[in-house]
Order: C-alpha cells, then structure tokens, then sequence
C-alpha cells in the first residue's frame, strides 16, 4: 500500500556536518519495511521530481518516520531548513526493502548508506555486526547502532576513529562472517562488499541508487543492469524503484 | 452534463488519458488511480522485440520539467499482449492506446500486425517522435514526406485507428499534421518531448549518459498548446493534446486551443492522481461554466 | 586568472553579456549594475525608423518563463545613435553590441551602414529570428537559404563584425548556424525565444494581444544548451550563448557546451543584478577548479 | 534611487474578503513617495514575474511600508499567507508618483484602486475630497480616509452603502469640484473619472495598470498609448512602469 499524502515535521537536527535527521509524521510508517525509501517533493513549484531518501527508523506506536540525510543539491538544501510544525509531501514506502535472514548477520553502511541499515538492524532476528564507515570522526548514528547491534566496527577514510580505510578493510582486517551481509552505500563499496561475500560463500543483499522520477515502476527511470533477463522488463534491467532498491548481489552488475 | 468525447469512432468516457511510457500500462499507477475512471490508458511504447533502452543516468530534472532518456525499453509485442493487455482486460469503462514504436517501418507494421485482432486495443498511437533513439523515432517524424509515408504503410496494416504522434522539434508543426492527415491519420497527438540537454558543471559531463534527452513538464506547454492551436487550424481530424498538463486550467487551455483530448505526463510522477484531479477540476469548470457539453469548447479560442 | 574572451578580434573583458531586448539600452539598470564590468551591452533591437510594437498585453507569466510579445518598438536608429550610443559613451570597458532588426534585407542594411561609422559600436548582432513580427524576424531565420543570403548582404555592408542570431523554432539549427557561417557571419548568438502561447480560460481569450509570443527563462535553458552545443560541433565560428541563463551554474554549462560568452536575458528582471551575480560565480569557480583561462572550458564537454 | 532587497513581513491582515493588508519592514520606504508602487517577487522558482502592488503607506520613522492588495491569482494567493518574520523579496520604489497639487483635490479609488490614495490623501497640501468606490459594503480603509479627508464620499455597485453606483456616479450626484483629481481603478472607471474631469475642466492625473516584466523601463512590456508621440519612445507609446503608472488623462489612450 502506497500512499502520497502531507506529512507534518515533529523536528529536525543536524547529525554532523550537513547530514541531517527530520521526524515525519505520515501514514506511510503503517505500512514501511526496513530498506525500503520514501520520495520527498520539494515545495518549490519548479523542482517536480522526488527526493527518494531511505528509511532510517519506523515508530509505529507514534506513527513516525526517521530518514536522515547528507545535503547534496538545492532539493536537500531546501528540506534542512524544515522546522517542526512545517508540511511537505511525501509518498511511499516505495521499493522491496530487505528480507529478515540468518542466525548471524552483518551490515554494513557507508557514508549516506548508513541509515537505512539502522530500522534494519533493530528488526533482524539474528545476531548482528554493523560495519559502518565515515570519512572522518564527525559521524552520526554511532550510538544507535551500539544500541541494537551485538558488535560495531567503525571505519574512516582518514583513520581518525576505528579502522582506516573502508567497510571492506574492516571486514577483511575482523575476518568477519555470518549468514548473510547487507550493504548500502556507494557503488565501488557495494562491489568490494559483494566480492568479500562471493569469496567467504556469504548471501549477501545489496541496495541501489538511481536517478528517479515515478518511484513506483512506470518509467523505467531508475533501472540498474542485472546479471540475468528480467522477469519483467524481458532485457538485462532491473528497476531499482520497484524491483528494488534491495537486490541479491548476484542478481545485479556491480 | 456531457464528458464524452469521440476520436476517430471511438468513444471515450472523458477527455482525460495518460501520456505514453509515464504510466506503464497502468499497473503500477492502479494503487493510487482506479483506471475505469480514465478516458483511456495510453501505453509505454512498443516494438516488435524486447529493446533494451539506453544506459542510465536516464532522468535529470531541470526547471519545471524533466529530460528523459529512457530509450523506448520495452518488453516487447509479445508479452505486452499476454501480460498488460490481460491486465488491463479488467477495467473496461476505459480505452486502451497502444503507443507503437520501431526501428523502421517494418517494425512498425509488425507490431501494428500482432495487434489487429486484440480486441483490447481500441485505438493504436504511432510513435514517430522519441528523441531517444538513434534510428526511427524522432527521423520520421522530422520529415513531411517520411511521416505521410510510414503513416500510409502503417495505416494499410492497422485495424484500429491509428493517432500519429508528432514532435515538437520542427520548423513548422502544421506541415507535420498534415503530412499525418494525407497519409491517412485518423487523429493527431502531440507534443512529444522537446530535445535537450543537462551538464554537470562540477563533473564537466552530460548528465545523461545519451547526452540528450527528451524534455517534458510544465516548461513545455506554452509551446505545446500553441502547436495545438496551428495544427487545429491546419487540420480536420482531431487532436490529443499533451506537454506540460499538471493541472485542470492546463487541460481546458489545451483543448480551448483545439484538443479534442489531452494526454498528462510527467505530472503523474509528482502527483499519482493529476488525471483524476483534472478531470474533477474540468468538471467544476463545466458546472462554473454551465457548459453542458465538453465538446463545446475544443478550438473556441 | 583570464576572464576575457575574444570574438571575431573584439576583446570583451569577461564572457558576460546581457540580452538583447531584455536591458533597453543599460540606462535603466544602471542603476543596479555598474555598465563598465560587463563584458557587454547589447542592445535591443533597433530598426531604420521608429517601430511601434504590438499591441498589449505583451508579457504572460509561464511556468518558470515568460512569453512576450513586445514586436520590436524600438525608437529608431536615428534617436539610437544621438541618445543611447552617447549614453553608452561613458562606459568604456564593457564593449557594446547593437541589435539590428528590419522587415527586410534593405532596412537591416539601412540601419547597419547608419551605424558603420560609429564609434562606440563594437559588434552587430543580427535578429533574424524575432518570433513577434509579422515579416523580417523569424521568417529569414527558418530558412537556411534565406540565413545564408540575408548574412551576406549584411556581411558585405557591416564596418563592424557581424553576429547572427538565431531562432530555436527549427528542426535542425546546425543547418542555420552552417548558413549563417557560410555567409560571413563573424559568430552566431542563440537562442531567441521558442514560440509559445497562453490561454485565459476564464476568458477564453488568449493572454497576449499577439496571440503567441515567444518563451524566455530557465524553462528553455535545457533546449538551449543541446542547441549551443550541437552548433558548436558543426560550426567553427564563436558562439555566444543564452536562453534560460539565471545563475552562474547555468553560464557555464552553457561555456561546457560551446559557447565563448554568454547573455543573461529575462534573469534580470526578477534579479536586477544578474549578470553580476553570474560573473561573481564564474570567478569563484574558476578559483576552485584551478581554471586560469576561461577559454580552457569553452566546449569540453 | 531604486532598491532589490529581502523585506521582513512585520504583519498581515484581512481587510476585506480577499483583501489583504501587509506590512513590511524594507529600506525602500526612504525613497518613496505616494502614486509610487512595488514590485513583490514569488517565493516560488516557478513564479518568476513581479507582482506589482501600489504603496499604501509610508512610514519613514519606523521604516515600515504597507500595501493593501487583493487575491487575483496564485501569487497574490502564496503572499496572503505570509506571516510575521517572513521573509520576501521586493524591489522599489518603482515608478512616478503623483504630484502633490491643488488647494483643492478629490482623490478617487475604485475597488482595488482604493489602496494608493491614502498615502497621497495624507499627503496633499490642500483640501481633500475622498470618492470611493466598492463592490458591496464589505469595505477597508474608510477608517483611514475619514481621518485624512476633508470629507468621504462612498459608491456601492449594490448600493448598500452610500451612492448606488459608480465613483463617477457618485461624484456627478454631489456635483464635486476641485483644484485636481487623482484617480485609481479600472480603466473604465479611469475614462469616466477623466470625462467628468474633461467637462468640468479639472486636471486629473490617472494610475494606470499593465502586465509587466521589467519594472524599471527597460523591456517595454508595459506601455500604455500615448495620444502624442511619446519623448522617450518616439512612438505613440508610454511605460506604465516608468513614465507612470501615473499619467495626465490627457496623455494617455483611456
Ligand atoms: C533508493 C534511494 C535511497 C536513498 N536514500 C538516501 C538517504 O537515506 N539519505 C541520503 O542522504 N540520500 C539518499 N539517497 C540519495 C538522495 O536521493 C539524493 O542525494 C538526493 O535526491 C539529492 O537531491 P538534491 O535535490 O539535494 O540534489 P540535486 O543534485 O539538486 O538533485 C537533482 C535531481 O537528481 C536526483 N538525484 C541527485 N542525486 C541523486 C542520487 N544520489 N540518487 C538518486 N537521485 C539523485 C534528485 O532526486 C533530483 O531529482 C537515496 C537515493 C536512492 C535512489
Ligand atoms: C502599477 C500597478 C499597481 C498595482 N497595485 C495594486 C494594488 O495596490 N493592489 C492590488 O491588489 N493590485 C494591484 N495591482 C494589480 C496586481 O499587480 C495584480 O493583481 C497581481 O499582479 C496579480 O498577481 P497574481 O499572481 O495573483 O495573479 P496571476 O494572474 O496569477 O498573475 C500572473 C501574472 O500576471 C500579472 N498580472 C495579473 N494581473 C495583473 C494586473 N492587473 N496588472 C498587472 N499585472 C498583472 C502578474 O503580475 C503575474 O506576472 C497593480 C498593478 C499595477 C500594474
Ligand atoms: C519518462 C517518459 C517516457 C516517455 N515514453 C514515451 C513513449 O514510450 N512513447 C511516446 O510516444 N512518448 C513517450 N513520452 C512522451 C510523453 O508521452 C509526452 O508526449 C511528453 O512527456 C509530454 O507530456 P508531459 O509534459 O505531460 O510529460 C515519454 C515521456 C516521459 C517523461
Ligand atoms: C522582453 C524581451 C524582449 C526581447 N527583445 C529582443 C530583441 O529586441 N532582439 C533580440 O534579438 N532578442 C530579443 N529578445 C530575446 C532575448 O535576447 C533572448 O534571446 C531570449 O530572451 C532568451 O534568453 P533568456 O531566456 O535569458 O531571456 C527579447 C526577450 C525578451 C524576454
Ligand atoms: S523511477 Fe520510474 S521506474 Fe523507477
Ligand atoms: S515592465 Fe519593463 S518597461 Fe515596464
């Protein structure tokens, strides 16, 4: 069940630098799984297409919704500066979200492919080892992840907390493993975490990015390549709005 | 009071269809629109075969609009009949186009073919204008003397009406129309996408990996509804008018211009229910207006 | 770090240019904009004798544009030279450019040798594409014979190098820009305005007196980039670039595409001090990407 | 000496259904003078025009500025919901003014003509004659004109308050004479006030109304006929913008 509807801000808050944290109440938690994405429209007359921005944490006692972003363009921009009390559109939850696997289980995040792996986190029955990785020591949602996670292992580009280097080096430095992995971040990440799972026999689930403009699967915008011919499109693309954003490493060229 | 309008012999409930490959076949749109309220379902875009469509990024935004790149991707004639025309077996108070594309006009005609005898298909919309794809496409439909030709052909084969769909990116629009009308069109569609072009000033590259790319929304519809306006002046059979509607003021401008019908686009992907909302709004403005007949003011202008 | 840039041997201090038809002739916005750090003024459009114009309302709101039908008033080339050419006199940096438009071969050419003789004029830029006046204007410019032609004559009656501007409303505008440049053109300037219309639909009356007018504003920026760009691979003359140019990111996109300067057009008249703004951002960028010579960008794409 | 700056909206107001009164705090107030208007810019990229709207008051001491406009469209629509402390974008002061003339004057509004004639009633060194005209009897500013004119003069096109009628109407019905008339209204109204100025050989200065792009005189987007060939234009052809809006009724096409 999708819904587009006006959500109302319970609050925003600056996480680190330019990454941001915005409280939404909306319908659409009553119906969100973690992995999957909300679209957020700008109210700006000449920005029409959405904002997809992951899911970071579901309240459905309170019927609230966490995302936390990183401010990259004028759309981002104009949603830091939201106050409590302001509405904005919003639709979803859009995409599959992850399946819930495994007695053990590592995720992984990087960057801005941090926070849906926190709702994720919470919800997976099994043990879980977070891998998260920053480019330096102004993180966010450190203390969330110690919360629900048995083991947290931070990585930053600089080396200034935890591991220096990336999510892969330490996974490789740990010599993690675990029935399945999950990861969202950027594509090389993505590539680097699917190999160290293809050579240690892992499951692993990865979540894509693209370009959108429905986020419902109409316009075949936002495909991404896959390993076999689709089900749906019948040629070698998977839509990552709909098909996904959660794909089998496997299934998807990296 | 009178919503319906006919095209070509076909008679559909409202004015109000979605613009080709901005609804799939309505599937996915059916969660937040019930597609027996629409005038018609107007199809993505179908080939003889599968076609793979371009590498991605396929999508940049710029100011009210979008360019899109998709490349016509498609499964292709054959599981588009089993599987979307089955779908849409359900909703029958709503007409179904199929938007056919190719290569060539063998393609066309094949597809045209395959299609004859599904009775699902009420009307069929002609694709001669994607910006998007290096051969057929958009080079048909920039050439008078190709569009009344492959029209022609194509017109030999169909068993439904057939709708051209013409582009925007022309010298002179009413030479197009009427190259469709000679060639024996039983309607007219436009506009297609606009050519254009997004660069990343900080990556000093294209933003879309077909470097070009089709731009819709808001932005195009001055230019959209005076190319109705001259093709109405120019031509006898009727138009489906699209570019750029979001809003129910944008739907009854275009038909004021002289659409009998209008097509909505890009405004589905930042409001799932733009049809509906604007057929409720032309409505409201028929009621305000006492127009008793919907008919009765398409080219009043 | 070099800003200025060289068209057809006239060295402009930086790339930034105003619009013709969008600035009169620098008096008003003088007083937001210091004249003398432009690259340019260029003027509006000046014919043999006085023009009138169209009839009002000439400007419509669009969706991040405007369409307008002024129709080339203008006082006349005569009170051009004695009022605003002194006018311009103090303002010896910015280097001028002066909009010449005609109904036919013989006015251009009347107003260009009136002007051969004066000083203070740098460059002509040639209207050949006007889309709100019934001869001369665009008709010229829709036709590469005519572009071709009506280029040489002005060409061979010019004392100052001769731009020739051209109009979007066109299935190919490289065949336009190969004309022009095949006719002397020392550079072209793109693009003039698409053509557009508006609809009242409480009145059921078009918007402007002139039914269309044309479109100016971020709303054509995407087109004018894929034009600016594929003149540019099909021609080797310079390029000055506009359509849609509001912030600094969209001059040089613009640059990226091919163009050697740029022109801010309806962006002044919700930012008086547009071109400022852009030229001030330019810099910047030129400072965080280590970019020494604003040539070196030109075209990259 | 013309300015382009933030204003801070100190408070708005409904005078009237649809009529709305807004205050702003902006340092275009130390160049204006009454006849005088501004023009308001959308706070939505979509909406590029300016609005233009007559200066209803000025208040040098406090900086502060006030326009009195109606609801027409979408932009008067998104600057109705303007609240204290926000922000929006301005530029003026634009355009003539009228000259303060005559021992005595009658100032005349019709409908949304009414707003200008208050600054220029408070600021006119003679005797002040005030006709305004409504539609019905939900009415604003008559308060602020009973305290600044000699006298009041109110028309009703539904007669349900004072003359039934017109604000000519109403000025032929008192058989009003003066020095000088200003008027402000739609141009019908605007050729009524100047024929009965015509006949009774009073000099009447009118305001006048165009679609406008510029605002500073540069586009000519906003001319009204002149009934001679106009100095600047040397067509028959004046800016509303910058050669008015206020005009001799004598010198403009009405
Ligand atoms: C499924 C999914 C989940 C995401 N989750 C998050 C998240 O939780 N937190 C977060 O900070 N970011 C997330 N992103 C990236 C986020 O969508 C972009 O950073 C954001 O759209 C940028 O918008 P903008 O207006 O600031 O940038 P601009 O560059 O001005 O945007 C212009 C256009 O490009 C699109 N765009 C730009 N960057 C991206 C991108 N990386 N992916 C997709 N579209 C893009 C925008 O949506 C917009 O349509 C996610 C992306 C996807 C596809
Ligand atoms: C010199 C001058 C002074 C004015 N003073 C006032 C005033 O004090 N109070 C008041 O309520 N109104 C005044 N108006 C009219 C006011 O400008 C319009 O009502 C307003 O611009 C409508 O904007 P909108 O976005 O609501 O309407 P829309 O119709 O959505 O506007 C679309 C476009 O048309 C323009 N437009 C629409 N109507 C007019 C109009 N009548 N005149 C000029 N442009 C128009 C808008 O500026 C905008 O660019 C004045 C107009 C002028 C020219
Ligand atoms: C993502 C996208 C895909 C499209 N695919 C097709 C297509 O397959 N066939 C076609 O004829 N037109 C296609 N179009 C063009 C639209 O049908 C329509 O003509 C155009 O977008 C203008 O309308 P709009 O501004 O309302 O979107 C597509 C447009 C978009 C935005
Ligand atoms: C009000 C107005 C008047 C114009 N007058 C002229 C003109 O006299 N001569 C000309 O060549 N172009 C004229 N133009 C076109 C502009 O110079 C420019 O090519 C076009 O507006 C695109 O740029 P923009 O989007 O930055 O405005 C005019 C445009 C506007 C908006
Ligand atoms: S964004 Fe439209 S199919 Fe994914
Ligand atoms: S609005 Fe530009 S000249 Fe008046």
């Amino acid at each position: 069940m999708k819904i587009k509807e006006t959500a109302t801000v319970l609050g925003q808050q600056e996480l680190a630098a330019g990454v941001y944290s915005l409280l939404l109440q909306t319908k659409i938690v009553d119906y969100a799984i973690p992995g999957q994405f909300i679209s957020i429209f700008s109210n700006d007359g000449s920005k029409l297409l959405p904002r997809p921005i992951s899911i970071c944490e579901i309240d459905k006692e309170y019927g609230t919704l966490r995302v936390v972003y990183r401010v990259m363009g004028q759309g981002t921009e104009e949603f830091s500066h939201l106050k409590k009390g302001d509405k904005i559109q919003v639709m979803g939850p859009l995409g599959n979200g992850f399946p819930l696997e495994g007695e053990t289980a590592i995720v992984v995040g990087g960057g801005i492919g941090v926070p849906p792996m926190l709702q994720l986190a919470k919800e997976l029955p099994g043990t879980v080892t977070a891998v998260m990785g920053y480019r330096n020591d102004d993180m966010f949602l450190t203390e969330e992840f110690t919360d629900v996670a048995a083991d947290l292992i931070i990585a930053t580009d600089d080396g200034s907390v935890g591991v220096h280097g990336t999510v892969v080096d330490a996974m490789k430095e740990n010599q993690l493993t675990a029935d399945v992995i999950y990861a969202c971040g950027p594509k090389p990440m993505l590539k680097g975490v699917a190999e160290y799972a293809a050579e240690h026999d892992i499951k692993c689930y990865v979540s894509m990015e693209e370009r959108m403009a429905c986020g419902v699967g109409a316009c075949l915008g936002c495909v991404c390549q896959s390993t076999e011919v689709d089900d749906h499109s019948h040629v070698h693309n998977k839509r990552v709005c709909k098909d996904g954003p959660v794909f089998l490493s496997t299934e998807v060229v990296l | 009071m009178k919503t319906s309008v006919n095209i070509a012999g076909v008679e559909f409930q409202n004015p109000v269809m979605e613009a080709s490959g901005t609804f799939g076949s309505g599937m996915e749109y059916s969660e937040f629109v019930d597609l027996n309220k629409l005038g018609a379902v107007v199809t993505k875009g179908v080939a003889n075969v599968p076609w793979p469509g371009n590498p991605t990024p396929r999508i940049a935004e710029v100011r009210s609009g979008m360019l899109n790149a998709i490349g016509l991707q498609n499964p292709g004639v054959e599981v588009f009949c089993e599987r979307d025309l089955k779908f849409l077996e359900e909703f029958k108070n709503t007409k179904v186009l199929v938007n056919v594309c190719g290569h060539s006009a063998e393609e066309y005609i094949e597809v045209v073919k395959r299609l004859a005898d599904e009775s699902r298909v009420d009307m069929l919309e002609i694709n001669i204008s994607c910006p998007n794809v290096k051969e057929g496409g958009i080079a048909f439909g920039q050439d008078p003397k190709a569009v009344e030709e492959i029209t022609r052909q194509v017109k030999a084969h169909a068993k439904q009406p057939i709708v051209m769909k013409l582009s925007p990116n022309v010298t002179d629009i009413k030479v197009m129309a009427k190259a469709a009308e000679a060639g024996g069109a039983d309607a007219i569609s436009l506009i297609n996408t606009l050519t254009g072009m997004k660069i990343d000033v900080e990556r000093q590259q294209f933003v879309l990996a077909n470097k070009t790319g089709g731009m819709s929304g808001p932005a195009v519809h001055p230019i959209a509804v005076r190319m109705v306006y001259e093709c109405s002046k120019a031509v006898k059979i009727p138009i489906i008018g699209m570019g750029g509607i979001s809003t129910w003021e944008d739907a009854i401008e275009m038909m004021l211009a002289g659409a009998t019908a209008v097509s909505v686009g890009t405004a589905n992907f930042y409001n799932p229910t733009a049809t509906l909302d604007i057929l409720s709004g032309i409505e409201d403005y028929m009621r305000r207006k006492n127009i008793d007949d919907i008919n009765s003011i398409v080219g009043i202008v």
